[in-house]
């Protein structure tokens, strides 16, 4: 994939960084405020995504970027997974909330007992699914043929 | 059991589907491991299931996260349940042991065994659960993986079977969303149970059943019922063997007829009494569906086109089944689920053991196999005849119940066609038999090896369990499928299990 | 009641293209049509007039005003399905112009009878 | 365990064992079938008197249940027995065929399912062991010459037809009254129109299994190219066995077939075209299975009359009609499998003046075809008798029918015994073909059989009373009595005697020792006899060339107006119609069916085009069609 012009580049790496901070922080107040896992997950991807379409890569990295992004995707799933079966072998339920005190309390961050480490788990698993997605469709022919 | 082992359904498979990658990163035949160790503990979790409720007759509730039902998902796994369940996992395990040689063919083995995985984690989703949009999430879960892994093969054939049944099943996808999201305006709920108690007050208004016929366009797109039937023919022989077994065995039926059932008796608490037009619609349908999926099935030359066109046929039979609406019509319903899913999931396992050797499945192109692969050939013989109805094979008695049902129900027409199609059955399966198994012709297939051990033991393993589920009918009868038939029969009794009052 | 002819016009619109369009990509075109306009339908479902988003952003707040926050969950779960859908049916596209060399449904028929 | 789930279990594990050991195959099914006998016996004994019953299981209401009387019990005893000689009658001649590994599994697998049907207390579990047989008939016809597997799906189809056919009716009998025993305390009417077609249904498939017209046609397609061992144990007796048992058991015990004068009729009609129809079929043909496999049809015609009769001493004739058929149809097939074995082919053309070579084999199939041909004292003359006299006793009913019956009956038996006479001509008798100089008489193991069932053929017939007493007698819940006067002791008394006046005439009177005459063509001697050689087929020649108008003083000389040549004549020319008509138009139905079904699926095909916006209308009118139905009614 080629990269785009220096101007696009400059201006990417700024956007990026903010993207990126963005994108945690819906991911990390998704019990608090509107968002949450996936939206941020999104938006971390549209960070990664911004910068290889900015600066391109060779097939190398691509496939590099595809690896760890798959594994970390996979990654993703399996903490989702075991925060689900946290509840399900600490307490009594399958997804039920492991670690809460009381019903929580409004904007207060860590008040959500396993939402936060739930909606870290999922926007991790979105922002690398999707950048996986992405350069499956849009930048290379290798990931197929794997 | 206890009701703590229900999510284990789910949760397995797809902690699996996620570990699977991993592992397969750092040891390639790991994915093997994994998975087939997956599909024996599900097998065996289910089998331990289905015997825990020989003995009792309790639904099992199980709150997910713990939450009351009106608020949060329950899963609940009664007899009906426990029935789809066992069909689902024990095809699935044997697919999974036959895939671990049949995948030397392919590239991406743990591609194949993750995807494999969320097909597994949608049925069981589905089988299990007991809300209406979750019903929806494992449903597009198990198609989206179906879809993938049609395509899986990446030639001409597979990419096109790949896209006109990801079209045609999304369309049935959104009409099950549209459906939920209208179900949702008129209950402002999505548990099953609540519903069924909120549909109970609704009455049979224009908009009742607009939002059963979206359902049930749905359903009917999943379970490949004729005129919706398009897709199957050109996706299920396009997957690899092993998920064509899993698709043709379980897959319509859960996604298509299990849901369907489940929705429309238990939620909507439709019943011949009450919705005899509905019931007469079913049966409409499966009689279309039996004649048109046989006859087409008899044209075909291609060894796994001719066995989904007969899946579209033996859909027929559990749909006139439950359509007949007695306890004989959806015990012989129920029970065709399972003869099918073990003796369909069968033959396609003989279809992939032949193309394996041969390299092909034209019809035209093989003869003699029977001399360098017996195995495969009887078990394609036996199962094909339980297919159609011949003891002491499973499909006997669905095809014998159902001609109960039909004729205590007076319908007599219906009893005389099912006759009759069981010998159409007869005739194209055995004209698979005869072309590439048992045929002396000159033009022998060379190189022809009899499959690998663990293909053989994935085979037999099917035909033992198609043999032991004819001779020993009487306990999973007994025991298991007339249970799962009052589940259905008692309409919107349901809800009171699960909410358990 | 506007907005909900709206969804079903949108919804017959991407019926429309998927029926007709020759065009692969038209067609999930059309699909995503659809699918947004069932997500849409159902967001309305759960509208209430005058209503507040249902977070709460201080202790002892009313709820009886909030808007059903379940159909945005779940379309919001929609949403993603629809996402790995047309992914899918996006890359399966891309493989089919590979090997056919050609986007019109219309000729790729080789499966048939 | 009981002894009736050891008759079940008993031949299927050895029929299992010999099929996974092969090595020792032989042993392993010789040693079954013999328990499975010695079962049979004790269960004969046991249930002579009265009913031994052993509830399995209860199924929703279904009682699961096994039962032996003494008609289920005899014929067990002849099931097992045929078996056992027909297992060692295939010792030798299964030997070095393909397939045989199979054979021995699927006669045991057979053996054990025909118990099952014999055994079983109500319609539902005897329909899942006659089911069964389904596999076994295909099993056993697979292995065989060229195109056996065309053949064995078309036996699967057509028998698997009529066993659709029975499962509707035993499912409609039983969901009007209930799971049907086989021996109700009294048998039903058959008055309802529900009886009725139940009893039609189960019927068809009774028949279709013992090869009674229109059914029949897998049975000369199975002789093409099946073994002999296996056409004198599925055809010759197993089925015959079990299709009119079962016949019998529903005309009989379950429903009364008296009640209904058209269904006996109907019955009497199928069985006399059947006897008939096969028979003319049987006299054009040209190889002795197919020949053979013919009759096996057209005698089953008797049975079928005999128990339409609805008049004891008919029923009893069918009954005792099948036990013979069964004994002198394995004879003929297994003795026939002997020739055909060392002579290498079974083409009546080919073969010739074996009785020398073959002597044993020779005698035990004489006395198995005129005993097939129903000449006294043989045990086919005993039960056509009883058959004849139930059918002249519908003259007391007033039925206006009888005398067709009766002549129609007869004449069956005369043109059996004319298409004897050419078979045994033309296998035995005459010149010796030059490639069978070398054949000689089968091992011990292969002659045995068809000896036992020659004896067989005599004991029934010299002492009838022996086997109507033991046997059929007691299995039917009437009196039987009989009303002509044959006393057979005496009757083959007087014959022995005339036949040894007449041999003591031919050694010492006016019989000439016959003088071989060399032949001369236009003064040349023929030099090799095989040119000259007159074969059996040749025998019906002369109808060839039957008259035309202008060359009649010619044929004339030939001796055309002889009546003997006009009799042949007309039987062939009857015998070729029903060839040409009744085989072709029942194929032709067969085939029909089926092209209708390749055709609509051809037809349907074209639909399915490949066009995906096609497809996703169907989706939309299906869904319109939702809506239609449901929403908007």
């Amino acid at each position: 994939m080629r990269g785009m012009s220096p101007v696009v580049q400059v201006i990417a790496r700024l956007l990026a960084g903010l993207l990126f901070l963005f994108g945690t922080y819906i991911v990390m107040h998704g019990h608090l405020t509107p968002g949450g896992g996936f939206a941020g997950g999104v938006l971390v991807a549209a960070a990664f995504i911004l910068m290889s379409l900015a600066f391109g890569s060779v097939e190398h990295t691509e496939r590099n970027s595809y690896t760890l992004s798959s594994v970390v995707e996979s990654l993703g799933g399996v903490l989702f997974v075991c925060l689900a079966l946290a509840g399900y072998v600490a307490v009594a339920y399958f997804f039920q909330n492991a670690a809460t005190y009381g019903t929580g309390t409004p904007l207060k961050l860590i008040s959500g007992g396993m939402i936060l480490p739930a909606n870290i788990a999922i926007g991790i698993k979105v922002g690398a699914g999707l950048f996986a997605v992405f350069l499956a469709l849009g930048a290379s022919r290798f990931v197929m043929k794997d | 059991m206890d009701a703590r082992f229900v999510p284990l359904f789910v949760i397995i498979p797809l902690a699996s589907a996620f570990l699977i990658p991993l592992f397969a990163k750092l040891w390639q035949r790991s994915a093997d491991l994994i998975a087939n160790a997956v599909g024996a503990v599900l097998a065996g979790l289910s089998v331990y299931g289905a015997l825990s409720l020989f003995t009792g007759s309790q639904v099992l509730v199980y709150r997910l996260g713990g939450w009351h039902p009106s608020l949060g998902i329950t899963l609940a796994y009664d007899h009906l349940t426990a029935l789809v369940v066992l069909a689902v996992n024990i095809v699935g395990l044997c697919a999974l042991l036959f895939a671990v040689r049949y995948l030397d063919h392919y590239t991406g083995r743990w591609k194949f065994y993750a995807l494999f995985m969320l097909i597994l984690v949608g049925l069981n989703g589905v089988s299990v659960t007991g809300d209406m949009f979750n019903l929806f999430v494992f449903t597009e879960i198990a198609a989206v993986s179906s879809y993938a892994l049609v395509a899986f093969g990446t030639d001409f054939d597979e990419l096109e079977a790949g896209f006109k049944y990801m079209v045609i099943g999304e369309i049935g996808g959104a009409a099950i969303l549209l459906a939920i999201a209208l179900l949702y305006a008129k209950a402002s709920t999505l548990n099953m149970a609540v519903v069924s108690q909120v549909m109970a007050g609704f009455g049979r208004t224009p908009l009742f059943w607009l939002i059963v016929a979206m359902f049930l366009v749905g359903f009917a797109i999943k379970m490949a019922m004729v005129p919706f039937h398009a897709w199957l023919p050109d996706a299920h022989p396009s997957a690899p063997a092993p998920v064509s077994a899993l698709l043709s065995g379980v897959f319509i039926k859960v996604l298509g007829v299990y849901a369907m059932s489940r929705v429309m008796f238990n939620v909507f608490g439709l019943s011949r009494a009450n919705a005899a037009g509905f019931f007469n619609l079913l049966i409409g349908f499966g009689v279309l569906s039996i004649v048109a999926g046989g006859l087409l099935a008899y044209a075909q030359k291609d060894y796994k086109r001719l066995l989904a066109y007969s899946s579209i046929s033996q859909i027929g039979y559990i749909l006139i089944g439950l359509g007949i609406g007695n306890y004989w019509g959806i015990v012989g319903a129920l029970f065709h689920i399972l003869a099918h899913a073990l003796g369909k999931g069968l033959l396609f396992l003989t279809a992939g053991s032949v193309e394996h050797a041969t390299g092909t499945r034209d019809l035209d192109r093989l003869s003699g196999l029977e001399k360098r692969m017996p195995a495969t050939a009887w078990s394609y013989l036996l199962g094909s005849l339980s297919l159609a109805g011949v003891p002491p094979f499973a499909g006997f008695f669905s095809k014998f119940f159902i001609i109960v049902g039909a004729l205590s129900a007076d319908m007599y027409w219906l009893a005389i066609l099912a006759a009759l199609f069981s010998t159409v059955t007869l005739g194209y399966l055995v004209k698979v038999a005869n072309r590439a198994f048992f045929a002396r012709r000159d033009r022998e297939p060379t190189a022809a090896r009899e499959a690998p051990a663990v293909m053989v033991v994935a085979m037999l393993g099917l035909l033992v369990l198609t043999i032991v589920l004819g001779v020993g009918f009487k306990p999973v009868v007994d025991r298991l499928v007339g249970p799962a038939a009052n589940v259905l029969l008692q309409g919107l009794g349901y809800a009171q299990g699960i909410l358990g009052m | 009641m506007i907005p909900y002819f709206a969804c079903i016009l949108l919804v017959l619109i991407g019926l429309y293209a998927v029926v007709t369009k020759r065009n692969i990509v038209r067609i999930i075109i059309g699909f995503s049509l659809v699918e947004y306009a069932i997500n849409l339908f159902f967001a309305l479902v759960g509208f209430k007039r005058e209503g507040i988003p249902p977070i709460i952003t201080e202790l002892g707040q009313s709820r009886s005003n909030f808007v059903d926050p379940l159909p945005q969950a779940l379309v919001l779960t929609a949403i993603v399905i629809g996402l790995a859908t047309t992914a899918l049916m996006l890359a399966l596209a891309m493989r089919i112009y590979e090997k056919y060399r050609t986007f019109d449904i219309t000729e790729i028929r080789r499966l048939r009878g | 365990m009981h002894t009736f789930v050891l008759m079940l279990l008993v031949p299927l594990a050895a029929g299992l064992l010999a099929y996974s050991v092969n090595r020792l195959r032989n042993e392993f099914s010789f040693i079954g079938a013999i328990v499975a006998l010695y079962y049979a016996v004790r269960v004969f004994i046991q249930s002579r008197h009265a009913e031994v019953s052993y509830e399995l299981a209860r199924v929703a209401g279904i009682p699961v249940a096994l039962r032996a009387d003494a008609m289920s019990g005899f014929i067990l005893l002849c099931v097992a027995g045929f078996a056992v000689l027909i297992l060692l009658f295939s010792l030798r001649y299964m030997r070095d065929r393909e397939g045989a590994r199979g054979f021995f599994f699927f006669v045991m697998l057979g053996l054990a399912c025909s118990n099952g049907v014999l055994l079983a207390a109500n319609l539902l579990v005897m329909l899942f062991f006659w089911g069964a047989l389904l596999v076994v008939l295909y099993g056993l016809l697979l292995p065989g010459r060229e195109g056996s597997e065309k053949v064995a799906a078309k036996a699967l189809v057509i028998v698997g037809l009529s066993d659709f056919a029975m499962m509707l009716g035993i499912v409609l009998v039983a969901v009007r009254y209930g799971w049907i025993d086989m021996v109700p305390s009294a048998p039903m009417p058959l008055q309802e129109p529900v009886a009725i077609a139940g009893y039609l249904l189960i019927a068809a498939g009774a028949l279709a299994k013992a090869g009674s017209m229109p059914l029949h046609s897998w049975i000369p397609a199975a002789a093409e190219t099946a073994p002999a061992s296996v056409m004198a144990y599925i055809p010759a007796s197993l089925d015959k066995l079990l299709g009119i048992y079962l016949l019998t058991r529903l005309s009989v015990n379950i429903f009364d077939i008296t009640s209904n004068l058209a269904i006996r009729n109907t019955l009497m009609v199928v069985g006399v075209v059947t006897i008939l129809g096969a028979v003319m079929m049987a006299l054009v043909q040209k190889r002795i299975m197919k020949l053979l496999s013919f009759h096996a049809v057209s005698q089953v015609g008797y049975m079928v009359l005999g128990i339409g009769t609805g008049i004891p001493v008919g029923i009893a004739g069918g009954l005792f009609h099948m036990l013979n058929h069964s004994v002198y149809k394995a004879g003929l097939f297994l003795s026939a499998g002997s020739v055909e074995m060392w002579g290498k082919t079974d083409e009546i053309d080919e073969l010739g003046g074996l009785a020398g070579r073959m002597p044993v084999t020779f005698l035990s199939f004489l006395i198995a075809a005129m005993a097939i041909a129903g000449v006294p004292p043989l045990n086919g003359f005993v039960s056509k008798w009883m058959v004849y006299q139930g059918v002249i006793e519908l003259a007391r009913e007033g039925n206006k029918l009888y005398p067709v019956f009766l002549v129609a009956a007869m004449l069956g038996s005369v043109l059996t015994l004319a298409s004897f006479l050419k078979l045994i001509h033309s296998m035995f008798l005459g010149q010796r073909p030059a490639a069978l100089a070398r054949t000689r008489e089968a091992g011990f193991a292969m002659w045995l059989p068809p000896v036992v069932l020659a004896a067989v053929c005599i004991i029934f017939g010299v002492f009838a009373q022996i086997p109507l007493q033991g046997f059929v007698y007691p299995s039917l819940p009437f009196f039987v009595e009989p009303i002509g006067t044959w006393q057979p002791v005496l009757a083959t008394l007087l014959m022995l005697a005339s036949l040894g006046i007449g041999l003591l005439v031919y050694l010492f009177g006016t019989a000439r020792r016959t003088t071989a005459v060399r032949t001369f063509v236009g003064g040349e001697m023929i030099a090799d006899d095989e040119e000259s050689r007159v074969t059996g087929t040749a025998f019906y020649t002369p109808v060839k060339h039957l008259p035309i108008l202008d060359e009649l003083l010619k044929y004339g000389e030939r001796g055309a107006f002889d009546i003997y040549n006009w009799l042949t004549g007309a039987l062939r020319a009857i015998g070729l119609i029903s060839r040409q008509v009744v085989d072709r138009v029942l194929t032709a139905l067969f085939e029909s069916a089926g092209a209708v079904v390749r055709l609509a699926g051809r037809g349907l095909s074209y639909i399915q085009n490949g066009s995906l916006p096609l497809y996703a209308a169907w989706v939309f009118i299906g869904a319109t069609m939702f809506l239609l139905l449901l929403a908007l009614r």
